[in-house]
């Protein structure tokens, strides 16, 4: 089966901001064979007293391997089930289904991509990293955040090579005027052969603006994850029409230029 | 795996399945071969299909809340020639009926769309009676024992196969629908689609689904659907197949004690998508455990204790 | 303790309560005296008592379900003369008002009822309309329009103080019954009492309560009596008072905005006794945080976007 | 306010036996000072994605103090919330409410008291040992356990002197017709002040029919614990008439001989 419900231990978590939390864990499975960069799986956040997620957390992984039963995530602390998930130990059962969705494509004949990530987005876009850095494909990254300490740059690259350009809400250089010279140069000057975004709709419309080619990682409300039930859609115009896609199958990955710009809707 | 000793084949009218348990209607497509073998299950049940291309409605389309979810889907639909020709082809070969479930707007394209899934690989039609009437304001056909005997009476005069009629759980006094949808031709009834709900974000003040209303499902519903199972399965002579909050194998023998032939299990498989395969084995093992030769002998099979209100009540004679 | 800034008051029709958190009927009695200061809510509301005595149902009376449970006490009740003699007078220099709950089995016992009722410290009668009605084979009286009608006219010709129908979610249309009790003269609305259910133990196949069914309350429930408060809210005038799933001052919050003016508490303070003071004290901080001066403000105020459907559709004429 | 809803810490967990498991709790009130033999209390047992028990379970207080914040249970791993208790580990938080219902009367004026105990009744009258012992009343208790492995008798005594006489199902000496003369003879010969059981219904009926004089702890369904909900209640003959009372809080001790014998209702 290529999806599978399994009982996995915690072999590490830690904080790595004051928000956002790092969960390693082994799984009954050689999981890191099966699973690709931009793939998620659904969490069973635990059921306590206080908080009781009923479904499932959809969660990128941030890290595959390098032992083949182990998977990794990065993420944001923030609401009833992630504040759950956050109480793990190491040691305790966590239970994931997947992996699932559709990842990034990626060739290792380019020369250069370049990738675009705000906040918790760069969880899902962090397995790209080794992918290019094994390649030899260049890495230039323009990383976002309120503050220059929730940028999480180490934890994005792990130690591969890149030029990093790193933009700030706390003294404005992340400001659209701002970054879209940044962009617009990067695009001129380094023509990466893909540009991959993910964590910010700013971003996003920012880049379809600039008529960057690439890809974008999406997030949406989702009850099954794996395109059955039909709530997890938005909205793409493909060749000239408007139409539905499931973020949970069809994507979370899709063609930057087919997000539609309604993109808020609900 | 599944013990050979217990026998765990039931019977839906003419429709004999190798266990109880098939999916809920919504709760299960194709995709779900790339997590278990479909031809475990006792019967395929697919999303309610609309005559014409709906769009459905806006997003959030879910939310979760205590020991369940809400749902407002709103029926998405690329109509039924997309559906005969893109949807059936998926289950050819997969050894488990294939029950196509119907939702229209008026009793005449109810009974147009049967007679159109009345083909080659649709061994039944759920008419899933719980969506609005046009001709009655919106209310669900199965909300008026009228509506839902003329909808049923209507679908079975063009139908070519067996009729399960889906009823809704919001209503006063669901065995009255129950005998209008027998009396009506349905060779089974479906109990019971999702209870109208409604959640709000205190934090935001907004509604948590785009849709303001939606169905809710899951575990929490679990006691109004046995209860609704019990009066249905005593009110008629079809059989009745249980669907609401079904989690396990014990919460499958609560719907079968309580007068199911058959289970459907929705919202489960989103939490596992192989939820119905553990369902199945747990079922069998059950059957062992307890000395059950053939799980058909579960269908309302209920202890009541008959004298236990009279012999109380004469206690009271006896008290002050 | 609750932040003197936040006016927290709410009126029920002529009645003013310091705060919009009360008991539900049956979940409450003077022994809770011993775990809180019972002069902290904002109103008091007793069992339901019967005209005459009762004994009640065979236990077991309570089962737990999954974020719920079932009951089925069956209103045991000494009786009016006690209910006077010996139940109000627990009651006396506890500063808020006290309503009584009363179930009868015609509408004139309903009234002779209200009538005995309508007594000092006794501010309002919360007349439970959700029991069965022996002159409609036992179906509740709050199950149909007439009867509702019928009950609340003829209890309104009898009684001294303002009356409170409670209201069954086992309905099909709630706000059709709420109509017919505004209609009638009820002062304000309880919406509403428990949904029938019923739960069977698979290994002993006995059903987990004694009288079979019983009624569901509890977390599990609330988005049905959510939707049930919006509901009623947009058809009466009259306030509406929500009971249903309230464990939090978050859930009360969900209820004000669907519609409420106060809220009643049940099956939380099974869980804990001063639940009811968590909940004040949480609406307070809620109120304060999200600068809400005074709560009656929050009654009816979720944020609907009356044109995301528009929209939407919109968006469907567009795509393919 | 004498009954109080209070996060509690667990000090100590273990087995006893194969079934039965002893808790001690800290709690942030002198409980202890607070709380009689034969008073129970209401625990929250913790949800988990496998059971999540929705009301509190009732527990008698298997022994009070002797620090003022000290409670211990003693209890039987049985169903939904049994099974979730067990799991707590040292350092884990418990929610309980208490201290609830009407205990055991007590004279140190006594000279002798009976205690007949079976199964898990023994964390019941426990907190009478100590009790006895403390003002020199003689204890003398009968015992009874499906085999000698399960019959706790260091956890019942926990030190104290007794005359203790235990019966067995496993070699028929718990049989009605074998402990009757038992009963009969420590009755006649003993002239116990008072005779304390709980546990077991034909032992109830047995010292019902020997004419003892005493107490009964009994067990009921509860919701609120506290007589609100009237879910609770058992049978009694009171002045020839037949009156039903809440085991919560007119119990769960009750006056031996008033015990209608039609207690397995329902
Ligand atoms: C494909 C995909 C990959 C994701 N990867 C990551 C990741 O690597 N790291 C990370 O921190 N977050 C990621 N998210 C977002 C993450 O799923 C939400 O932050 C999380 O579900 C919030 O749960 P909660 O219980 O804390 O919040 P609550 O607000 O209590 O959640 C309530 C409900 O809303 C859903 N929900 C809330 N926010 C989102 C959201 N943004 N997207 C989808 N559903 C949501 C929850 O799943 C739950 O059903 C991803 C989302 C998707 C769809
Ligand atoms: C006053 C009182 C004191 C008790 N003291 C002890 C004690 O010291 N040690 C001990 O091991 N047990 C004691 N019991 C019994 C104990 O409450 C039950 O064994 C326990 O509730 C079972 O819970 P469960 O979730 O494991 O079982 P489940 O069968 O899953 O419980 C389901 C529901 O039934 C209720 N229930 C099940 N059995 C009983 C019972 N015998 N009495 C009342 N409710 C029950 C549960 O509380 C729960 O609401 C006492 C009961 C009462 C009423
Ligand atoms: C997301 C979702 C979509 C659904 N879609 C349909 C549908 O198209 N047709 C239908 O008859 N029922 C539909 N249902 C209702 C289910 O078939 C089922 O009746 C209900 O969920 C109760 O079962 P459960 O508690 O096992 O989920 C849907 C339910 C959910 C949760
Ligand atoms: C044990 C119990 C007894 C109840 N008794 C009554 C009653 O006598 N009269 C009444 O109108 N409602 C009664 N109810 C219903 C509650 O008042 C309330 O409507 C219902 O429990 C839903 O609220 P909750 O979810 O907060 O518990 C009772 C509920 C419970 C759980
Ligand atoms: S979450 Fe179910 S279709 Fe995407
Ligand atoms: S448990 Fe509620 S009255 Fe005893």
């Amino acid at each position: 089966m290529k999806v599978a419900t399994l009982a996995c231990r915690v072999v590490e978590h830690q904080w790595v901001s004051a928000r956002y939390k790092y969960l390693r864990l082994s799984c009954p499975a050689p999981l890191a064979r099966h699973t690709a960069a931009g793939q998620f799986f659904q969490l069973a956040c635990p059921v306590s007293e206080a908080q009781a997620p009923f479904l499932r957390r959809p969660m990128s992984v941030y890290g595959i391997g390098p032992e083949e039963d182990r998977i990794e995530f990065l993420y944001h602390v923030k609401g009833i089930g992630t504040r759950a998930l956050e109480r793990l130990r190491a040691g305790d059962a966590l239970t994931v289904t997947g992996p699932l969705g559709t990842g990034f494509a990626f060739s290792p004949d380019w020369k250069r991509v370049l990738l675009v990530a705000r906040g918790v987005g760069l969880a899902t876009m962090a397995p790209l990293v080794p992918l290019a850095a094994r390649a030899g494909v260049a890495i230039t990254a323009v990383l976002s955040a309120r503050a220059p300490g929730e940028l999480m740059t180490q934890e994005f690259l792990r130690g591969a090579p890149a030029s990093v350009h790193a933009v700030f809400d706390s003294d404005g250089s992340s400001a659209v005027e701002r970054v879209e010279p940044l962009l617009r140069n990067l695009l001129d000057a380094e023509r990466p052969d893909r540009v991959y975004t993910c964590g910010s709709n700013r971003l996003l419309a920012l880049l379809q603006k600039l008529g960057a080619h690439g890809e974008v990682a999406l997030e949406q409300q989702m009850a099954c994850a794996m395109g059955v039930c039909l709530s997890c859609v938005r909205l793409f115009n493909e060749e000239g029409e408007k139409v539905f896609r499931r973020v949970c199958c069809e994507g979370p990955v899709f063609p930057l230029g087919a997000v539609a710009g309604e993109v808020q809707f609900g | 795996m599944v013990d050979p000793q217990v026998d765990l084949g039931v019977k839906i009218g003419s429709l004999m399945l190798k266990n109880p348990v098939m999916p809920a209607s919504g709760c299960f497509a194709h995709e779900y071969a790339q997590a278990m073998d479909l031809g475990r299950l006792g019967a395929l049940v697919t999303k309610s299909v609309t005559p014409k291309r709906r769009i459905g409605n806006p997003v959030p389309r879910v939310a979760e809340t205590d020991a369940g979810m809400l749902n407002s889907i709103g029926i998405p639909s690329s109509g039924l020639l997309y559906y005969v020709d893109k949807i059936l082809p998926h289950y050819v070969g997969v050894p488990a009926p294939l029950v196509a479930s119907v939702s229209a707007d008026t009793a005449e394209e109810f009974a147009a769309a049967c007679e159109a899934l009345s083909v080659p690989g649709v061994s039944a039609i759920e008419a899933n009676i719980s969506c609005p009437n046009i001709e009655a304001d919106g209310r669900a056909f199965a909300m008026s024992p009228k509506d839902t005997h003329r909808a049923i009476s209507e679908i079975k005069r063009h139908a070519r196969v067996p009729i399960w009629a889906k009823l809704t759980p919001n209503v006063a006094d669901i065995a009255e629908i129950a005998r209008a949808a027998e009396d009506a031709g349905a060779d089974a009834l479906v109990v019971a689609n999702t209870l109208l709900g409604m959640a709000i974000d205190p934090e935001t003040r907004k509604p948590k689904l785009g849709n303001v209303m939606g169905g809710l499902s899951g575990p929490a519903i679990r006691p109004v659907i046995v209860r609704m199972v019990f009066q249905c399965a005593r009110a008629v002579r079809i059989p009745v197949i249980g669907c609401g909050g079904i989690l396990s194998a014990g919460h499958a023998v609560e719907h079968l004690l309580a007068g199911a032939t058959a289970v459907q299990v929705g919202t489960a498989s989103f939490l596992d998508p192989a939820a119905m395969l553990g369902i199945i084995d747990g079922l069998a093992a059950y059957c062992e455990r307890h000395g059950v030769a053939r799980i058909a002998e579960l269908t309302g099979s209920v202890r009541i204790d008959p004298g236990l209100t009279d012999r109380w009540l004469r206690l009271a004679q006896q008290s002050g």
